[in-house]
């Protein structure tokens, strides 16, 4: 099982779900996704589905009609998953740290994994995120055996 | 018997990207109803930003990362009605270069967005791989490629410099031959043609009923460009709105292809009108008064309506955004359509979530 | 015997894979991209291998199997020579499970997938059918017994199996029934993880047994020549079918049926009547 | 009727019609009226903006735009007041209404709340001042 | 069909794709990317910390330190602005991405632009940075 | 020899007795009169059959008294008569005027009365439809038993149901083509009476419409029939010509396949098998599509030696059934009615058979008699099944099927086995699907109307199968108790287990049963290499075997190694009220246009296959 979770690495699926952003964030990962940034180069597909879906780009401070839609996103998807809070509102609510209406963070409603700062988050940033994150699957994925 | 299949498109899904919902009720893949949900991005930022006016200038950017400058710069604008301040000319013409660059990025978004809902992939990134272009060109100028920070009260905060002037219109020069393309292939790929021709129709009446502004209002004939109030330097420059009157999704792809050229005429206009002088003049004081104001977002007209009460906080920011009119639209178009068509329509209005619900 | 025989088993999925690896590195670089590395479809197979296994229902799971295991007896009817007709027939009923496996989930984006899917197949299994057909008439429907001269005779039915490519590799403008941006994947949205796989590799085994159809139309003088001839015609077929994809845009369910029932059949009527007439002649 | 003048850049003068007399409660009662002779004119509704101006009253702002002039209305009423909805009239107006619903408490005629605010999660009436803060 | 011509040229054209992480990120000068203190300067007037939009910085004359959430900068460059000091400078980079939310500490004790980095604990971002420090 | 007679004989009297026991019987005793005579068919007819297995599957013929033909002739006057009054009491000048024409051809026969002595003729072929009618026929009347309980009719209905079998068991040894007629037409009239069994106002009208089509083919059948007198002189298929005609010669054969043609509802003719789906599911069953529609293919195939050779002629015939399985397959997809749905599907696999039987080639015509049998009992076991979920669910809407699965497992499992035999490899409908297709090699434009039709047919049917299979419980959920009663659980599942095991046997059937047959009519051995299935070469076969072995353990080590965890489907974050209704694919509008498009240019087929002759006879 170990080579199959090491070829895990090689083939991140996205899903992404905007909770509440304010588009920048967004706007830079679909760059990810055309010829300037092209995760496609790291096996990223965008596959939108949580069913088939390794890493999650949450971007966002999570409002309150998104919360439990996230949840229920998240609990879609089959493990090894792993969670990136794209951009400063996702990772701490910071830009709207006085709305009424937001969760402040993707971590108070999912565990995240890890926080990628930048409003908006550049893209070499969202591709250093991207790449941090798929150092914790091999990990993960043996957690996941162990249990 | 035949009973209609129920499926929600939306919050997440592949052909949005942001959070919305669409009840849709197909009968045969034919849309018999369409419930638009919203609210998924309300944050609350109308009660945040009234809390301290001049950090709002930062914060206000942030209702849309798409507009982000058409948001600072309307909010400024209101300001410095309030304010009763004229701002420097040359402010008001970087303004209007910021403004054009972001319709730019803003409608090239929209058009390989369009073109990514009806599964043209290749054409996506084409849009996309010329966006860089301008993103990276925005980057240089205000410092970020998202949130410009570049509009405060009184005039902008960092000028352009004789090589950035020169370095903007190269990167226009560069862009204009790589657009026409694109517009050639939106103009009169087959398969394009197909999908959009006569799909999702907004007549010219339900274009008012509805109360639709910019591109969408455009392309159902309704001649309709908050430019042409000449704000900001929109009163120098040779504007000529796009209008068609067709309302189908080609006509709204259309509008948005032309303007990107046009938008491409304006910035090298301003770049000409471009005189010695100051950008920023010092405010004094707390405001006090009301003041609205209005710019021509990519999605068309933006209005703020500021009331303030003297001190740090405003006493009510009000922000209509132009997608909280346009989204709306949709429930017009979608009955009767397919569903092969709703993402396609529902994109075609270039739905903002994140503006429409703030 | 036995050996040589899983060694073919193997490496028509193994070609295939690395044509989809080539498929998605030549659509990047067509749009400007770097894209995956060559391998990727492998690595995406093994990382599903190793995903948890979350399913709907049972139904779904055993349906994934049943379609790889069409798919595989198909292709090994195929690659041992048997009956055309016979691995046709197999080979849908891989499809079919396909469909059987989206309906039995409680799920709206799999339920229009599957309906679509369906259509789909109502586009291109009569293309096939009668592609196979018309390989029958050249002499016999045994792989084994099928001589050179296909291209000659029936080069049309070639080009007419070209949209039936297109569809079968979910490529714009007929990759309806797994339409991304309407209904996610269609009739994969509810799988996940092992049995995605099983489903991705099924459809490994049917576009091999459809490369193989189409290799049939070529012969070489040697064995080496037969070989690549084999693979640069399939290349061609495979590369027009890319270009396609990134010149279109996904037409509707509607289009896709008509055109594969006027154009697609109509090519074939055309190639057969011309045939027809040589041989009064 | 109204008082309006010409749109050049940033500069609006607002104070139309405003009806923020004693009869204050009933003075919006014209709003159909209003909405009715616009729609005929072929006028764009541009926006219906609420504010709290204390003491339980709204004060809600109807901004027209006639060829790029901006016309506006202004109507003080009863927060627990039922409205009536111009909705059928512009069906654009559905979610300014709605918004004024959710976000300062009101009431219209026919219209649900929902649309932006969660039920049973987020804050009622956000926009409306609390005694606290004022 | 034009859309056949340019995806032939692309074919043999070098893709536009960027080989980052492999090479350095392509910023142009001019970019916000990260605010920095040069801490010798700093007189502790806690006007960056009070025009801060996203109450990212926070001063501690005590402890002669600025501590900043880089996960709540959004780079507005109003600390720079109003600083009388020109303590602070934007350079163009961008912060890292890491397992929690990065706190960089600028402290007299240390030389200048240098940080010690903290993080704050998950689930805790709305938290101010004056709370975490006192942790 | 004698065995094979007295069962004959008994597989006629037994049913017809235990008819008039039904019709004059207690109601007491409908239950245990029925059983016994439904058993004791069955019995009958398998004794027959390893009689006749036992002789090496030769043909045996039953002489008849001469003085026989006159009372058929008689009795077929009654019956035409019948008709007559039927037609005056449901108001139908067609009726009458058919009528009024039988009994004139009648009476032009009576007066040229055959030379030779006419016999029964057991055949496979024969055999095949005694073994269809016997056994599949009697546990529909078992099952009507059940079906009709609360029917105060119900002694009416289970005695013609009974008789029907009699009847029918005597039109298929029928070797005398007058004999034929007679029973022929009485099963029209049987027909009539069960469609109209529930007096509505549709079923009258449904019964009416049946009685019109059918006394019109029973005129074309009488007229066939004179005229091979005239032409051939002989009433015996037996003695028809074998091959080689041309000209005049056929119109006899032509007017004999429009009578075929009515009975098993082709293009145009299919409306009245459609609206006969408002009768009790027993009866569209048994009448409407494994037997009784079954009488006009076996008519067809009893004629197509005769027409060996002249293709031009008997391309018609293919024309007309492979245009009615192309049309009839698409406009199923259009349905939502599941019954209506295998009524079209019916017409459409008779299609096929007369699209075999024109094709006319030793392939063909062994597909055609495998696809006879298969269809039958297949049908059979999805009519009643859907029959039990109608009871169930008070529905024959597929989309009220939605999730049958966790309400009624074993009729989904029954309707699952119906279409798995009829479309899957390596079923009995699968072997005479790959051998159709192969024979359209020998006319390639029938392939184009078996390509869309084959696609429609996978459409329509796992479009029903998967609205069946749909889980709305998850998975751990345990299946509920099937609530049918325990009488239809017995009988699906002997059909069931009847329809998989025939399937198995394919190969022997083969060539055992229908081998003889195909070889009789062309005297061509080796037709059974062919039909082995997977023996490409020999290792294949063991080859696959492994494989397959191997990716069971893998398959199975996967499943076993993780749980399965359950999760919910994806509404793209929304928690999802699954709702879907069925795909129908074309408008109404359209499906007229269609049907009508079809009716003309099979109208137009049937015409010009009368006009045939007659210009091969100017040229
Ligand atoms: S930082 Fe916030 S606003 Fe920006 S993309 Fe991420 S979630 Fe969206
Ligand atoms: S095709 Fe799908 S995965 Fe690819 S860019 Fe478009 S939406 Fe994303
Ligand atoms: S981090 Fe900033 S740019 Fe990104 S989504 Fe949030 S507010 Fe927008
Ligand atoms: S409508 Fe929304 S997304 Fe569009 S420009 Fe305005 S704020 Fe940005
Ligand atoms: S901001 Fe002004 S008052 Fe405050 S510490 Fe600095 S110098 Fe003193
Ligand atoms: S007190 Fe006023 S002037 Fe001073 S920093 Fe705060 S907002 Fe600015
Ligand atoms: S750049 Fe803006 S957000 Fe960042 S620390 Fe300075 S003032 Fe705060
Ligand atoms: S504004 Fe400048 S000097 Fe004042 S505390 Fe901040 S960094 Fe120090």
């Amino acid at each position: 099982m170990g080579l199959l979770d090491k070829i895990g690495t090689k083939s991140p699926w996205i899903l992404h779900f905007d909770t509440g952003s304010c588009n920048g964030c967004d706007l830079e990962i679909w760059a990810l996704l055309t010829p300037k940034y092209d995760v496609e180069r790291f096996g990223g597909i965008n596959r939108a589905n949580p069913k088939q879906a390794d890493i999650l780009l949450i971007t966002g401070p999570v409002t309150m009609r998104c919360e439990d839609r996230l949840r229920n996103l998240y609990e879609q998807v089959p493990e090894p998953k792993l969670v990136v809070a794209c951009g400063n509102c996702a990772s701490t609510g910071a830009p709207f740290h006085n709305c009424y209406n937001v969760c402040q963070g993707v971590d108070k409603v999912i565990p995240v994994d890890v926080y990628v700062p930048g409003c908006a988050a550049c893209p070499e940033a969202l591709i250093d995120g991207f790449v941090r994150a798929l150092s914790l699957w091999e990990d993960k994925a043996r957690r996941r055996e162990s249990e | 018997m035949k009973r209609p299949t129920t499926i929600p498109i939306g919050p997440q899904h592949p052909a949005f990207l942001e959070p919305l919902n669409i009840g849709l009720e197909l009968e045969e893949e034919r849309v018999v109803g369409a419930t638009l949900n919203l609210g998924y991005n309300h944050r609350g930022m109308e009660y945040a930003l009234a809390l301290d006016y001049k950090k709002t200038q930062y914060l206000v950017e942030r209702v849309c990362g798409i507009c982000s400058n058409h948001h600072s710069a309307a909010y400024c604008q209101t300001m410095e009605d309030i304010y009763d301040i004229e701002v420097p000319v040359r402010a008001k013409v970087i303004r209007t270069i910021m403004m054009e660059c972001q319709r730019i990025t803003s409608h090239l978004l929209a058009l390989g967005h369009t073109a990514e809902t009806m599964g043209y992939e290749n054409l996506f990134m084409q849009c996309f791989r010329e966006r860089e272009l301008a993103m990276r060109l925005v980057n240089e100028i205000s410092g970020n490629r998202v949130h410009y920070s570049i509009n405060v009260i009184g005039g902008i905060k960092r000028d352009m410099d004789a090589g950035m002037e020169r370095h903007t219109a190269n990167v226009m020069r560069e862009l204009r031959p790589l657009l026409e393309d694109l517009r050639d292939v939106f103009a009169r790929d087959n398969t394009l043609v197909k999908r959009m021709k006569d799909v999702g129709v907004l007549t010219n009446e339900q274009a008012r009923d509805w109360c639709t502004v910019g591109p969408v209002a455009r392309a159902s004939g309704l001649p309709q460009d908050i430019r042409e109030d000449g704000f900001a330097a929109y009163d120098m420059i040779d504007l000529k709105p796009v209008v068609r009157d067709e309302g189908d999704c080609y006509a709204r792809t259309m509008v948005r292809m032309d303007e990107c050229l046009h938008s491409i005429d304006l910035i090298e206009e301003c770049l000409k009108l471009l005189d010695e002088g100051p950008v920023i003049m010092t405010v004094k004081g707390h405001p006090t008064g009301e003041g609205l104001s209005r710019v021509e977002a990519p999605r068309g007209e933006l209005l703020y309506h500021v009331k303030a009460i003297g001190g740090l906080q405003l006493d009510r920011i009000k922000i209509r955004t132009p997608a909280f009119l346009n989204v709306p639209s949709v429930q017009a178009m979608l009955p009767g359509s397919r569903l092969a068509d709703v993402p396609l329509i529902t994109v075609s209005v270039d739905p903002c979530i994140c503006c429409t619900d703030r | 015997m036995i050996l040589s025989s899983i060694a073919i088993l193997l490496l028509g999925p193994l070609l295939v894979g690395i044509s989809m690896g080539l498929d998605r590195k030549i659509t990047a670089r067509l749009q400007n991209r770097r894209g995956p590395p060559l391998l990727q479809p492998f690595y995406d197979i093994g990382k599903l291998l190793s995903k948890q296994s979350l399913v709907l229902s049972d139904l779904q799971a055993l349906f994934a199997s049943f379609s790889l295991i069409f798919h595989i007896i198909a292709f090994a009817l195929f690659a041992f020579g048997g009956n055309l007709l016979v691995i046709f027939f197999i080979s849908s009923m891989g499809a079919i499970f396909l469909v059987l496996g989206a309906y039995s989930t409680p799920s709206p984006y799999s339920h229009l997938g599957a309906n679509r899917e369906l259509l789909a197949m109502l586009a291109y299994e009569p293309i096939l059918f009668l592609a196979v057909i018309a390989i029958g008439m050249q002499g016999s429907f045994l792989v084994g017994e099928i001589v050179p001269g296909l291209l000659s005779h029936i080069p049309l039915i070639l080009i007419a199996l070209l949209p039936v490519l297109v569809i079968l590799l979910e490529k714009s403008p007929f990759d309806v029934p797994t339409a991304h941006q309407e209904l996610v994947t269609g009739p994969y949205v509810e799988y996940s993880g092992p049995y995605l796989a099983l489903l991705e590799l099924g459809h490994w085994y049917q576009l091999a047994f459809v490369y193989g159809m189409i290799t049939l139309f070529i012969w070489g003088t040697g064995i080496t020549s037969d070989i690549i001839l084999k693979l640069v015609l399939a290349f061609i077929l495979l590369f027009a079918a890319i270009l396609i994809d990134n010149i279109t845009a996904r037409l509707t369910r509607k289009s896709m049926v008509a055109f594969m029932l006027t154009v697609g059949i109509g090519l074939i009527a055309l190639n057969l009547l011309i045939l027809y007439i040589i041989e009064v002649i | 009727m109204a008082s309006s003048e010409h749109y050049r850049y940033g500069k609006i003068r607002l104070g139309g019609e405003s009806l923020n007399n004693s009869s204050a409660n009933e003075s919006h009662k014209v709003i159909r009226d209003i909405a009715v002779r616009m729609k005929n004119r072929g006028v764009r509704l541009v926006s219906i903006t609420g504010r709290d101006c204390d003491e339980g009253n709204i004060e809600l702002i109807y901004v027209f735009d006639e060829d790029g002039v901006i016309l506006d209305h202004r109507f003080v009423v009863d927060v627990e007041r039922e409205l009536d909805s111009i909705s059928d009239i512009y069906s654009g107006a559905i979610n300014m209404e709605r918004e004024n619903i959710d976000l300062l408490g009101m009431k219209f005629k026919g219209l649900t709340p929902g649309l932006l605010l969660e039920p049973e999660k987020s804050v009622i009436a956000p926009l409306r001042k609390r005694q606290e803060e004022v | 069909m034009s859309m056949l011509r340019s995806s032939l040229r692309n074919l043999f054209q070098r893709p536009v794709t960027t080989a980052y992480p492999n090479v350095q990120a392509d910023l142009p000068q001019s970019n916000r990317g990260r605010v920095m203190w040069e801490m010798s300067k700093c007189i502790y007037c806690r006007r960056c910390e009070r025009v801060c939009p996203t109450n990212a910085i926070s001063t501690n004359k005590e402890a002669k330190s600025q501590t900043i959430v880089r996960n709540r900068c959004i780079t507005c460059n109003a600390c720079v602005e109003v600083c009388p000091t020109q303590t602070i400078s934007m350079v163009a980079d961008y912060s890292k991405p890491d397992l929690a939310p990065t706190v960089h500490i600028f402290s007299a004790n240390l030389p200048d632009y240098n940080f010690r980095v903290e993080h704050l604990p998950r689930g805790s971002g709305s938290r101010r940075p004056d709370e975490v420090t006192n942790d | 020899m004698a065995t094979i007679e007295t069962a004959i004989t008994l597989l006629i009297f037994v049913p017809l007795i235990g008819a008039i026991a039904c019709l004059v019987g207690q109601r007491k005793i409908l239950k245990q009169v029925t059983i016994m005579t439904a058993v004791a068919t069955a019995v009958i007819s398998l004794i027959l059959f390893i009689e006749i297995a036992g002789q090496g599957f030769i043909d045996t013929r039953i002489f008849l008294p001469d003085d026989l033909g006159y009372l058929v002739e008689i009795f077929g006057a009654i019956v035409a008569l019948t008709f007559l009054y039927l037609g005056w009491r449901t108001r139908s000048i067609l009726v009458i005027a058919f009528s009024i024409g039988q009994l004139a051809v009648l009476s032009t026969i009576l007066l040229t009365p055959g030379s030779e002595t006419s016999f029964f003729l057991i055949d496979t072929l024969a055999l095949i439809m005694v073994m269809i009618t016997s056994i599949i026929g009697s546990i529909i009347a078992l099952y009507s038993l059940t079906y009709m309980r609360n029917d105060p009719r119900r002694g009416v209905f289970l005695a013609v149901i009974l008789a029907f079998l009699g009847i029918m068991n005597a039109a298929a040894i029928s070797n005398d083509i007058r004999w034929f007629d007679v029973f022929w037409s009485i099963t029209t009239l049987f027909s009539f009476l069960l469609i109209g069994h529930t007096r509505t106002d549709d079923a009258r009208a449904a019964a009416r419409l049946a009685l019109i089509i059918n006394t019109g083919g029973g005129l074309a059948l009488l007229l066939g029939a004179r005229l091979m007198m005239h032409y051939h002189e002989t009433y015996l298929f037996t003695d028809l010509p074998i091959g080689n005609m041309t000209g005049l010669v056929l119109l006899p054969l032509a007017f004999i396949s429009i009578g075929a043609f009515t009975k098993s509802a082709q293009l145009p003719f299919q409306s009245w098998l459609l609206d006969a789906m408002v009768a009790p599911t027993p009866v569209s069953a048994l009448l409407h599509s494994s037997t009784m529609v079954n009488l006009g293919v076996f008519l067809v195939l009893r004629i197509t030696p005769s027409l060996q050779g002249e293709t031009f002629f008997s391309i018609f015939i293919a024309l007309i059934g492979g245009l009615s399985f192309l049309i009839t397959s698409i406009l199923a997809m259009t349905q939502s009615n599941a019954k209506r749905i295998l009524a079209y599907s019916t017409v459409g696999n008779l299609g096929l058979i007369f699209m075999c039987a024109g094709i006319g080639t030793p392939l063909a015509l062994a597909a055609a008699v495998i696809l006879l049998l298969y269809h039958a009992i297949s049908k059979a076991l999805l009519f009643l099944a859907v029959g039990v979920v109608q009871e169930g669910k008070m529905s024959e809407d597929i989309e009220d099927m939605y999730s049958l699965r966790r309400d009624m497992p074993l009729v989904t499992l029954s309707i699952f086995i119906g279409i798995a035999t009829l479309v899957l490899p390596p079923f009995g409908m699968f072997v005479s699907k790959w051998l159709i297709s192969e024979t359209t090699t020998t006319f390639p434009l029938l392939a184009f109307l078996l390509a869309v039709g084959f696609a429609s047919m996978v459409v329509y049917y796992f479009k029903w199968l998967g609205i069946l299979l749909t889980s709305f419980t998850g998975t751990r959920r345990p299946l509920r108790e099937d609530v049918s009663p325990q009488s239809y659980r017995w009988i699906l599942g002997a059909l069931s287990a009847g329809a998989v095991a025939i399937s198995a046997l394919v190969g022997p059937i083969t060539h055992y049963l229908i081998s003889p047959f195909v070889a009789m009519e062309y005297e061509l051995p080796g037709l059974t290499e062919s039909l082995s299935i997977f023996t490409v070469e020999g290792e294949v076969q063991a080859l696959l075997i492994l494989f397959l072995v191997v990716l069971a353990i893998l398959i199975i080590s996967l499943f076993r190694r993780r749980s399965r965890d359950v999760t919910v489907p994806y509404g793209g974050g929304e928690e999802v009220i699954f709702q879907a209704g069925g795909s129908y694919y074309l408008s109404n509008e359209l499906v007229t246009k269609i049907t009508r498009i079809g009716n003309l240019i099979g109208a137009t087929l049937i015409v010009i296959l009368v006009i045939i002759p007659l210009i091969m006879e100017v040229f």
